[in-house]
């Protein structure tokens, strides 16, 4: 149950309990939509891209606590960050998530160091970031319906 | 629960810790274990008689040969085929359904023809024919489910409209792997055939779960896999009436299923050679036939007793979760050996996990059954799918672990 | 010969009398045999590890995952691919070509277009070009084979005016089965290439016989049986190049594949997985990763030292019979681990059954390769195909056999 | 060696070295041509059918001593004998072949009892039968190399 209790740490009950950012953000100009086609978890992120900067980022989908926790956490985190910055802290993330190492001056995101001990659930805690960066990269889109797969 | 003995010692893999905790193996839907002899008749092949069949004369050759065709006819007479040629070798359920989609669509599917099939199929049993009618221009049409939690099958009544003689082919799956529910399938195959339709069971999860006659049924296909009924992975079986074989063209082509070739075009053998190109899965396809005297040494239709008590039993004590949403049919009504289950707010991965943890190996997710899915308002849900080793106490165990998740998420 | 280590007590299966001798195993090129580590894999996975891949989260689902995509990583460092994800798991070589034939002839080619191939491909590697050019229009052309006993090997003068910039595909054999000649696989890829072709490189006969890199030859797929590798039955991978792979639509469809269906379509994962339709053969694709370990503790560049000493040993002793006639490569050229030939008056198939009464395995017949035996004026030839645990002794009693079935039909 | 001594019995050996009728009939009316795509074996058997009665008869083809002594052996058999007596007789060979038994009437065709020890060579010995019988059941068609696969 010590792995377990890793896993399921208080930060990411909490977020998956009470999910922050989540819906459509209607001044979206950027969406993507991530899938676990293993899992069948989902996820749409929206993002208001001013310039470089992430003024305004929702989350919307559904999925396991890992995944929703952490594309809860990930709003909380990308708001306000250049796209550089977004980047650069997904690699952070990337490298909690897959080596369990925490490092000293990462605070929330570190709760996300118990998954390296669960392989297959690497994919759940890192699908929002992925469709995040997505949207990040992509062409601006509307962020209607229509722009992304059900 | 009928008294029934226990098989688990046939099967080493069962005994095992996992987590620390004695291995409670309820992912049979996905696939089943494999008994000692089973194991056995694959050593035994590669450490006495492995070779390559047909072409061959020395004596491992026709030991091989012997040793494959036999499991062939062991096979016609599992399912009740009246030829062991209409028994053709694939890797499992979801190439024979592609075999015939291909083969057959190819050859006799048109604009203007529907192909039926149902809103509870497997991916593997649905993508094929929405290929199939892509390529021809057919209309793919699904018998709805009824009810919210899909607990009143297949819609019968809408039947009598949807089974028009456009109706070319109608593929269905003999017991749902995400409900339990059990189809009529015998009545399906009688209704489609008064319209000339062509008949295809998808038996993935009735293959050794229960007697199975395809002479009865009435199907002109039958697909299953063998690691779903104690046999190994990589080996499956189309079954195809023999009359419509002969009509069909080969699907892969290459060594061992040509009469004559020439730097200019080729002539066929006949079924089943014509549709098995290329070495087949010897070892594999002696095993399950090993597979198929396990399962009637034990009994086919005790076995679905045994099924169907361990169902009962589980939706029974499951009933008693607070919150649970239970899929497919209701208690008291024919159901398989597995139940398929949600609960608001804790996600079937997370329930995976958990039970893990205490040694239960269940499967969470959409079972390859999207569209279903979305139609009950699911993304996924968590199943308990049971086999002959299962024990009444293994539901218990189940039952226990989600009320210890239930009590963390509730926190 | 080189001195070598006899590994005869890795391989169960030759330790066993034949008609009361002991057994001379010389039918390599149609199936090898399995060591012990190979058969225990297996054994260990369905007694350890047993379940079904991807889906599951619970502990043998982990472990069954973690084997089988570890096989394909293995594979891939056995052929160096640049990518596990360039590795689809298949039934054997056959359906690997298919495969390509369909998926890719499908997508690219047309009236007008050539298909290349050569004379001496197996049926394998011709029936599935033959039904692309069909389908598609496009004409199969064949690069000549030259000697009245196909001992000129290839005609790579001819090469020059057949490889047109119409060529859409060249598909040909590293090594023949029927002559044991080694084709220069790279230069082949690399004048595919200069006129914009795709290369299809048929690996049946050269996998496991001696370093094989995908990359250094160049081409852009590659096919090979795991059961002439030391691997089991039933499995088999096809080698493609990611950027083609990515491009090409699927050939089978259903469960594991796929992203999202509905009830209207369906869109696809990336390979491999898009090439993956249902439950794969996951314990023949890890005891396949087994037999890779096993080889290459070997040693494959000995192994194909070894080979090519016992044929050229079998080429001089074979030489000293009356009448008889060897095909292929001459003494002194370079030439695989198998020996074809045939004698004025007695038939293949009498050969081979004398020789199997002193137990000695051998093939006869057309070798999938029909086209080739009429072209040599040949209905079938003999085969003796020599693998690692083979030894000069094993090929003084061929030789001793043949001399006593000689005397026989001399009467 | 006792078996291998039994299958190749003398008879055998003196029709394979020496096939009777062999080649093509001039004066056929009908013809079948029968492959073991096993093996390779090929038989091509040509007829000259006066109204039920086979009043000629060769074979043509390649393949192991087995399939070539047994069809030359055929013809022999088969000359004067009607469809009825032609069917009849295969019947008899088919029984020996399978179960090694030789009744005690038929002389050369016995021969053949040493197969059933080797299944595989089954089809080898009724190739040529099977290619005569097709032939007597077929349409009349003229003797050209055009009616029948190479
Ligand atoms: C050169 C060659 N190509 C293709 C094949 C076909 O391989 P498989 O029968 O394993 O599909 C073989 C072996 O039979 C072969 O020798
Ligand atoms: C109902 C049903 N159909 C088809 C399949 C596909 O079988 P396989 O993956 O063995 O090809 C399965 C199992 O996954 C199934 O449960």
């Amino acid at each position: 149950m010590s792995d377990l209790a890793d896993l399921y740490q208080q930060v990411i009950l909490d977020h998956n309990r009470r999910p922050r950012n989540r819906g459509r953000l209607p001044t979206a100009n950027r969406v993507a939509h991530g899938d676990n086609p293993t899992c069948g978890d989902q996820c749409s992120v929206y993002l208001q891209l001013d310039g470089d900067r992430i003024s305004g980022i929702t989350f919307d989908g559904s999925g396991c606590a890992i995944s929703q926790a952490s594309a809860s956490l990930m709003t909380v985190q990308l708001k306000g960050k250049t796209a550089a910055e977004a980047e650069n802290l997904f690699g952070v993330f990337h490298e909690i998530v897959t080596t369990g190492k925490e490092p000293e001056e990462i605070s929330d995101i570190g709760a996300f160091a118990g998954v390296h001990a669960f392989p297959a659930r690497i994919k759940c805690a890192t699908l929002g970031w992925h469709a995040a960066l997505n949207a990040l990269k992509g062409d601006p889109v509307p962020a209607t319906t229509e722009t992304y797969k059900d | 629960m009928p008294s029934w003995p226990n098989f688990r010692a046939d099967f080493p893999v069962l005994h095992q810790q996992v987590n620390g905790k004695p291995l409670v193996y309820l992912d049979n839907g996905a696939t089943t274990q494999k008994p000692r002899r089973v194991i056995d008749a694959l050593v035994r092949y590669y450490e006495r008689d492995n070779s390559n069949v047909h072409r061959g004369l020395h004596a491992l050759s026709m030991r091989a040969t012997d040793g494959y065709e036999g499991a062939r006819a062991r096979i016609a007479r599992f399912i009740n085929a009246a030829d062991p040629a209409e028994i053709i070798f694939t890797r499992g359920t979801t190439e024979s359904i592609n075999l015939v989609a291909r083969s057959w669509g190819h050859a006799h599917l048109k604009p203007g023809d529907v192909v039926l099939t149902t809103e509870m199929e497997h991916h593997s049993n649905l993508v094929p024919w929405q290929q199939a009618a892509k390529a021809s221009g057919a209309t793919l049409k699904y018998v709805p489910v009824l009810g919210a939690d899909a607990e009143g099958g297949l819609d019968l009544a809408a039947l009598d409209a949807l089974l028009t003689p456009a109706v070319k082919l109608f593929a269905f799956t003999h017991i749902s792997n995400t409900l339990g529910a059990i189809n009529p399938a015998t009545e399906l195959c009688r209704r489609a055939r008064a319209v000339g339709a062509v008949t295809v069971i998808d038996a993935a999860q009735s293959i050794g779960h229960a007697p199975l006659d395809v002479q009865a049924l009435g199907c002109d296909f039958l697909a299953f896999s063998g690691h779903k009924m104690c046999g190994p992975t990589g080996i499956g079986v189309l079954y195809g009436r023999r009359a419509l074989l002969d009509q069909l063209a080969p699907d892969e082509t290459g060594g061992g299923m040509v009469v004559s070739v020439t730097y200019e075009g080729a002539t066929w053998k006949p079924a089943p050679e014509r549709f098995e190109a290329g070495t087949p899965n010897v070892a594999d396809a002696i095993a399950l036939g090993a597979a198929c005297d396990y399962l009637d040494a034990l009994g086919r239709d005790q076995i679905a007793a045994h099924d169907a008590a361990l169902s009962g039993l589980a939706m029974e004590k499951l009933s008693t979760l607070p919150g649970i949403r239970i899929i497919g049919p209701r208690v008291g009504t024919p159901r398989s050996g597995l139940v398929s289950f949600a609960f608001e707010g804790v996600h079937a991965h997370d329930i995976v996990t958990f039970a893990d943890e205490d040694g239960v190996a269940l499967r969470g997710g959409h079972h390859c059954n999207q569209p279903l899915m979305r139609k009950l308002g699911l993304t996924s849900t968590t199943r308990a799918s049971f086999y002959l080793y299962n024990t009444p106490e293994e539901i218990d165990t189940l039952v226990a672990s989600l009320r210890r998740i239930l009590k963390f998420f509730a926190g």
